[in-house]
């Protein structure tokens, strides 16, 4: 591969960019140098400034103050279009596809290929099944709607839209982040093959082994400035980085955990019998006692998320779940609440988080009516509502460490330390944890680890979906590996490992996973 | 992920973040810009009509008119926080005022009538929510339906004619009529029921809930909340508002009639949202719906005294509506 | 002549039946509209948004603007009974000497006008009248039974003469939840009875020309052969025509309501199927001011032996056909 | 990514997944629906009044009725595909009603008329779009001021009276009085409009981006499209459409009035959002809103012919709403 570190001919360069927002200096001076062909990670933590930063790159944003050089002369990158006029193209990092529209409109919206102003749609298909094909993902065909397309390919849609750019620089906001272990590696092997074109690729990822194997360099962010530049990706441990960007020492590491067997003789928190859901997954089994923690390893579409959310009640399915010896009806999470479950979904943003609301209201969400007084009247005590929403937010460390601040300016690590919370403010029994690091930087990650594993030690059953083999590994006690919606292996996390997983997990070779995602709604459909 | 954002789906904001930051001082700042839109007129008013505008008992007649469409906007602000939207208001309160002024009703004597009326409200109120929470129909269509039916009912009811109040009622009438304090009685049930909307919405898990149904049913759902059963309750609240505002029509007008309360959905939702709650839901407060309504009294109160004709009238309400709107938007920039 | 029967079936008891034509010009023989005493009249009317409130408008401004004695205070006409309320309490605040209200609703309306009454402001009450005697000082309206009367007379009498029997009659309404409608309706039916006939169909149209267009088409298309039509509003009436000439209909004949410029000409062409129009003057309001101005100055009508303006004053609707269009025709509202 | 579904917000659907489906297919599984509703109406018609309703002159009946306000719907599509909404409509109609047949205009004959009704319908388009893309109001209170105005504004150009279209210009009057093959001239016009709706709304760039636009208007922006041109393009769109209408009712009516077209927005609203459209923008058909105008058309067309009253008109409308959704809903729930 052309790569040599020594080319220093920067195809671009930032110097001393500043982003205010209303109360946030974002950036604060960042500076970035990129050169052709390579591999350019981006690393920090939750709201170091990252997104902002490619934002001004892609010219969604206009910075205050600062420059950038692209081939070594001043360029304006506001609005968007000049951003691509000058050969940069951007996956952001919250999708940016419109629903509505057909993934080959999605991929050339902006840039359609008309005759006044009449699509020309046979061609614009052709262009983007050959894109398609390129990513490897030559099912998902051009006339689809996207929105009914799973998150990982819209992904895959997201990442045709910016080839189709034919772009010199392409940035990627955690592309990764709703990909499975297959789908990056397919990913990596799309990227290869741009850098040697000679495209550029900023990178941006939470998951740091990622950096090891697909970088060339890394910059590093920390609270909107630069502490870091140009380091060379394969030579910097670990450890390093992780102190440049958190500024202290963080244990990459998991919480310990009780010894084999130890729950054996403990109660029965979790029942679940022959779950089914046709099309989705079928004849799940299994129990998890107190103090316990269970992983559900598999891929993306395997129906993990959809487990979930039938154990608590958001779907309805056939089977039976029993929760501490209770059978719990089907269908209404406000059942499944009451008796003590409690779930932090897998989007955040969209199934968990009130966004214009305060961090305290957000985490007292689901124990109102602990803060009434009396209960019937519904009246709130909002000194004690407040109260105890400050006292979570402390024991989670939130920060700022402000309540009152709408949910919407924190990062996405403290966010989801604040969806856990919802939780701890009244005494659960189950929890159910759907990708609760998704985004989450390594110090908080951290962090979260040890409170799960402390929930547990104090006698909460927990069920963990990660998309994250080692994740899931590294946290549970015992592991279920799922399968195209069945449970085809368990056993306790320390007789597993990441190879042995990937093994079970795939589907039988030559089949790619991603096919998967896709058929299972199809048939759905025709079935009933 | 950008928020569909229905109220101002072409700002080119980002992700909706800027100004909508902090809560407390949003609601003030928000207040403000109507206040001196309401100060403004008020100056107006000074200036036109030195001998009329400020006199006490115009500004009663003010509190009057805004009574009852105010009682409605109080349920309307609910509803639309809570992410819905209610076209059938007006239909309702005619409805309830026929009901409660048949001959049957009227011969069981002023508490039944008042009763009636409130029942008939919050009855059609819950058929809109159960066919908007448990049919799974949009609101828009839901209570458009219910506004056209139950002025048809209305108008069946009363065979089309206006029912008087009769003599022996006229304790209901009392309420427009009897004055405390140098108020007439249904000033203080518009008070009345602010206030209690104003707990209920902010002092209560209902109205916390209602904000949270409204921002993000998805995330209300799997924290637990009865999302359907929420919305059914709103859309029974909205038409329970509707029941007593037809009470308060029936005193003002002495009668019940099918044409009562035409176009007050309009009138509502509009105060609504010139009030700062967003058609989208989620966010909203009962102070703003209130003064958004006054500022509409105003504007009408104004032109009665300043006798101009309707359509210069018309005229002036669009662009005294549009020059309120950026008034607020300059106010708001200012302080954040 | 034409069928010229005048309304005498007026439902108000103490009705004053004015001479058959009224009179073209505002009569100025006596000394009664020579300056008095200076009043203010108080006007609150419906919003003009059809060609009738239009005219009533125009008529009771143009009435006032005669008198240099007469300081004319109109407020902001609405379609909003709550709001009409409001609009005539300010004008009880304003304390004028006298008011003129066409009230949207009289039984809505009753209340307020009350108010006025007990503060000592004498009260005119023009077409929908207030249940409540002790509401008004004085009334002044058209006859909307009358006029139903006057429109099935001359279709009754058309029809007879013509020898049709079982004819299809039908009838378009203006707003059905109005009183005036209803009574008009009562009237209409009241007559073709004695003719033994009756009204085959019944829609409303709003009173607006787009809802007249509409109606008629769709009623066009249920009644493959029409012998007559009533159609309570000359307004309405232009769309209820174009509708018609649309279908390319011309087996009937139409009876229009309330007397504009503009179906008189028409009448008077006789180029259509509209042959005849009922009239529901809109002079009424010149003429309410009229006596508003007299009530306030203490004094009677000088044709009259009273010393006082008549407790109630009930016009005659009359038949304008082809062979008096020219006569009626200044007086037409134009739409 | 849950949608954040102003429509339906109480669903217990997960992530949007269900029936939102496939593209093709959601299509004509909705339209199915419509198509249902509609062979269901024909049928109580075809058994209620055999010899009426199913003649041709009662069919071409229907369509000439429909065609105003059709042209109307095919903007509000637009609008509403686009993320926003048109109060205005009825109100600027009535406005190039009254602006083309005022004696001025009317001298310079007929085809001045209608360039005049269509200019007029666009630039009060345009200033809506202006005061909602570059003044950033919320589209529900700046097309509410628009048609508080523009119902103003027509009252007095006309003097509140009723233009007649003059006899030198019958040639407007032709339009819905000259038929080719049977069928008025209007219904051309008509079906033009629908033709030329459907072909911008799915065929060119244009109409792909409104769906951007509604559908994810900062993706929309990051995709380097001009959101705010965009909308400001579509409130004129609509604006224009209401201009054909206005020529399309001077030529039913033989009038310009400033009474046109009361109520149209809700009617034309309504038809959408029957047909499918999503208010909270980003999905929706033209042929959908058309269907659900046809079912409004047919429903009052059935109604007279079975000489219903208003009040049993009414309560029947509203009912046949409800089972209209909840039979489409039951279509699309078969289907998938
Ligand atoms: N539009 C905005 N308005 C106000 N503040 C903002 C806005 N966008 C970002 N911020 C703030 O700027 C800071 C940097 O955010 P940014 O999204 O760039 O972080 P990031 O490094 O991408 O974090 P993550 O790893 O969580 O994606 C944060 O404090 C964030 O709250
Ligand atoms: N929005 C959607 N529309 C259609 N099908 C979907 C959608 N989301 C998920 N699916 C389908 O549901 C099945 C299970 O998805 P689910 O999200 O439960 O999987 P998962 O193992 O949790 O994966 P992920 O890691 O993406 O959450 C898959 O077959 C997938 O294709
Ligand atoms: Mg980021
Ligand atoms: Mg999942």
């Amino acid at each position: 591969m052309p790569r040599s570190p020594s080319d220093s001919s920067s195809l671009l360069v930032m110097r001393g960019i500043v982003k205010q927002f209303p109360g946030v200096r974002a950036l604060d001076g960042v500076n970035l140098e990129v050169r052709a062909g390579e591999v350019h990670c981006l690393l920090g933590q939750n709201g170091a400034g990252k997104s902002t930063l490619i934002k001004i790159l892609s010219g969604a944003h206009e910075p205050d103050e600062g420059e950038v050089l692209l081939d070594g002369s001043p360029v304006r990158l506001a609005p968007p279009t000049a951003a691509m006029g000058h050969g940069i193209a951007t996956i952001y990092q919250e999708l940016d596809l419109v629903d509505g529209l057909s993934v080959t409109e999605n991929i050339f919206l902006g840039h359609e290929m008309a005759t006044f102003g009449f699509s020309r749609r046979a061609e614009a298909d052709r262009a983007t099944a050959e894109l398609l094909e390129r990513l490897g993902h030559g099912e998902i065909r051009p006339r689809t709607e996207v929105g009914s397309l799973s998150p990982a390919h819209k992904q895959i849609v997201s990442m045709a839209r910016a080839l189709s750019h034919s772009a010199r620089v392409i940035i990627m906001d955690e592309p990764s982040a709703a990909l499975d272990h297959d789908e990056v590696g397919n990913l990596f092997r799309v990227i290869r093959d741009l850098t040697s074109q000679g495209v550029a690729v900023i990178y941006i990822s939470h998951r740091l082994e990622e950096i090891r194997e697909i970088g060339d360099r890394v910059t590093v962010l920390k609270d909107g400035r630069t502490v870091a530049v140009g380091l060379v990706a394969k030579d910097t441990p670990t450890s390093k980085i992780v102190a440049l960007m958190t500024g202290r020492n963080v244990e990459y590491v998991f919480p310990p955990r009780p010894g084999r067997g130890a729950h054996d003789g403990r109660p029965e928190v979790l029942r679940v019998e022959n779950l089914t859901l046709p099309g989705r997954f079928a004849d799940v089994s299994f129990s998890i006692r107190a103090g316990e923690i269970v992983g559900l390893a598999g891929l993306v579409g395997s129906g993990r998320s959809e487990i979930i959310e039938a154990i608590y009640g958001a779907r309805r399915a056939g089977g039976r779940v029993v929760l501490d010896g209770r059978t719990v009806r089907p269908g209404s999470t406000t059942r499944a609440v009451r008796m003590g479950m409690g779930l932090a979904p897998e989007e955040r943003k969209t199934q968990a988080l009130l966004l214009d609301h305060p961090v305290a209201q957000n985490i007292t969400l689901a124990s109102l009516s602990r803060y009434t007084r009396p209960r019937w009247l519904g009246w709130l005590d909002r000194r004690t509502e407040f109260a105890e929403a400050e006292r979570l937010s402390q024991a989670l460390d939130i920060r700022p460490p402000d309540p009152r601040r709408p949910i919407r300016t924190l990062s996405g690590g403290n966010q989801q330390k604040a969806v856990l919370g919802r939780w701890l403010a009244e005494d659960r029994k189950l929890l159910l944890l759907d990708e609760p690091t998704r985004g989450v930087d390594v110090g908080a990650r951290a962090e979260l680890y040890a409170l799960v594993r402390k929930l547990a030690d104090d006698g909460i059953g927990v069920l963990l979906v990660s998309s994250e083999v080692p994740e899931v590994l590294g946290l549970a006690d015992r592991v279920l590996v799922i399968r195209e919606g069945r449970i085809v292996h368990e056993a306790p996390a320390e007789d597993l490992d990441e190879h042995r997983v990937l093994d079970l997990v795939m589907v039988s070779a030559g089949q790619r996973p991603g096919s998967d995602v896709a058929h299972p709604s199809t048939e759905g459909a025709s079935h009933d | 992920m950008t928020e569909v954002d229905q109220a101002a789906p072409t700002g080119p904001r980002l992700k909706a973040a800027g100004p909508g930051g902090r809560f407390g001082r949003l609601g003030e700042v928000r207040h403000l810009g109507l206040v001196a839109a309401l100060t403004l007129l008020a100056i107006v008013g000074l200036v036109t009509r030195p001998e009329n505008f400020a006199t006490s008992s115009n500004l009663v007649s003010i509190l009057a008119l805004a009574s009852t469409i105010g009682v409605i906007t109080v349920g309307m602000t609910f509803v639309i926080i809570g992410g819905g939207i209610d076209l059938s208001v007006g239909a309702l309160m005619a409805l309830a005022s026929v009901w409660a002024t048949t001959l049957a009703t009227q011969s069981y004597g002023p508490v039944v009538m008042i009763v009636c009326a409130v029942l008939v409200g919050t009855g059609a109120g819950l058929l809109n929510g159960i066919l908007i929470a448990y049919g799974r129909m949009v609101p828009f269509i839901a209570t458009l339906a219910m506004m056209v039916a139950g002025r048809g009912l209305a108008q069946r009811m009363s065979n089309q004619r206006t029912q008087l109040v009769q003599q022996d009622n006229s304790l209901i009438v009392s309420l427009s009529t009897t004055r405390v304090l140098g108020l007439p009685l249904l000033v203080y049930v518009f008070a009345l029921v602010v206030l209690f909307g104003w707990l209920v919405l902010n002092r209560t898990t209902f109205g916390r809930r209602t904000y949270a149904v409204g921002g993000n049913p998805e995330a209300a759902r799997l924290a637990g909340i009865d999302v359907r059963k929420h919305t059914l309750l709103l859309y029974a609240l909205s038409g329970l508002c509707c029941g007593i505002a037809a009470v308060l029509i029936m005193a003002r007008t002495t009668t019940g009639s099918s044409t009562h309360g035409d176009l007050y959905e309009l009138d509502a939702i509009a105060a609504v949202i010139i009030g700062g709650t967003l058609l989208s839901g989620g966010r909203g407060t009962i102070i703003g719906s209130i003064l958004g309504l006054l500022i509409f009294t105003v504007i009408t109160n104004l032109f009665i005294l300043n006798g101009l004709n309707t359509a210069d009238q018309l005229i002036a309400k669009g662009a005294i509506i549009v020059a309120a709107v950026l008034l607020q938007r300059r106010s708001l920039k200012t302080h954040t | 002549a034409g069928a010229l029967v005048s309304a005498c079936t007026s439902n108000e008891p103490v009705a004053t039946q004015q001479a058959s034509a009224p009179a073209a010009a505002p009569a100025a023989k006596d000394g009664n509209d020579a300056p008095g005493e200076k009043v203010v009249i108080g006007f609150s009317a419906p919003a003009a948004d059809h060609g009738w409130i239009a005219a009533i408008s125009k008529n009771a401004a143009d009435a006032a603007k005669q008198y240099t004695d007469v300081e004319f205070k109109p407020v902001e006409p609405t379609n909003d009974i709550n709001q009409q309320i409001s609009a005539v309490e300010s004008l009880i605040q304003a304390k004028v000497n006298v008011l003129v209200i066409l009230p949207n609703d009289g039984q809505q309306l009753n209340q307020v006008a009350r108010q006025a009454m007990d503060a000592g402001i004498p009260v005119v009450n023009v077409d929908r009248v207030f249940p409540d005697k002790l509401s008004y000082r004085a009334w002044i309206g058209g006859d909307n039974y009358g006029m139903g009367v006057a429109a099935g007379h001359h279709i009754g009498k058309t029809l007879k003469d013509k020898g049709v029997s079982n004819p299809v009659i039908l009838e378009i309404q203006g707003i059905a939840t109005l009183p005036l409608t209803q009574d008009r309706s009562k009237g209409f039916a009241d007559a073709l009875k004695t003719y033994g006939f009756k009204v085959t169909a019944q829609q409303d149209a709003k009173f607006t020309v787009e809802s007249g267009t509409q109606v008629a088409a769709n009623l066009l298309q249920a009644h493959k052969k029409i012998d007559a039509i009533w159609n309570h509003d000359d307004d309405q009436g232009i769309g209820v025509l174009a509708a018609i000439k649309e279908a390319g209909r011309n087996e009937f004949f139409m009876v229009g309501g309330a007397g504009s410029a503009n179906a008189m000409r028409d009448i008077q062409a006789d180029s259509g199927v509209l042959k005849a129009t009922v009239t529901y003057p809109p002079t009424m309001a010149g003429s309410a001011i009229k006596v508003a101005r007299l009530i306030a100055q203490g004094k009677g009508m000088s044709d009259l032996l009273e010393q006082q303006v008549p407790q109630s004053i009930t016009l005659a609707s009359e038949t304008i056909t082809k062979d008096n269009a020219a006569q009626y025709l200044p007086l037409g509202f134009e739409s």
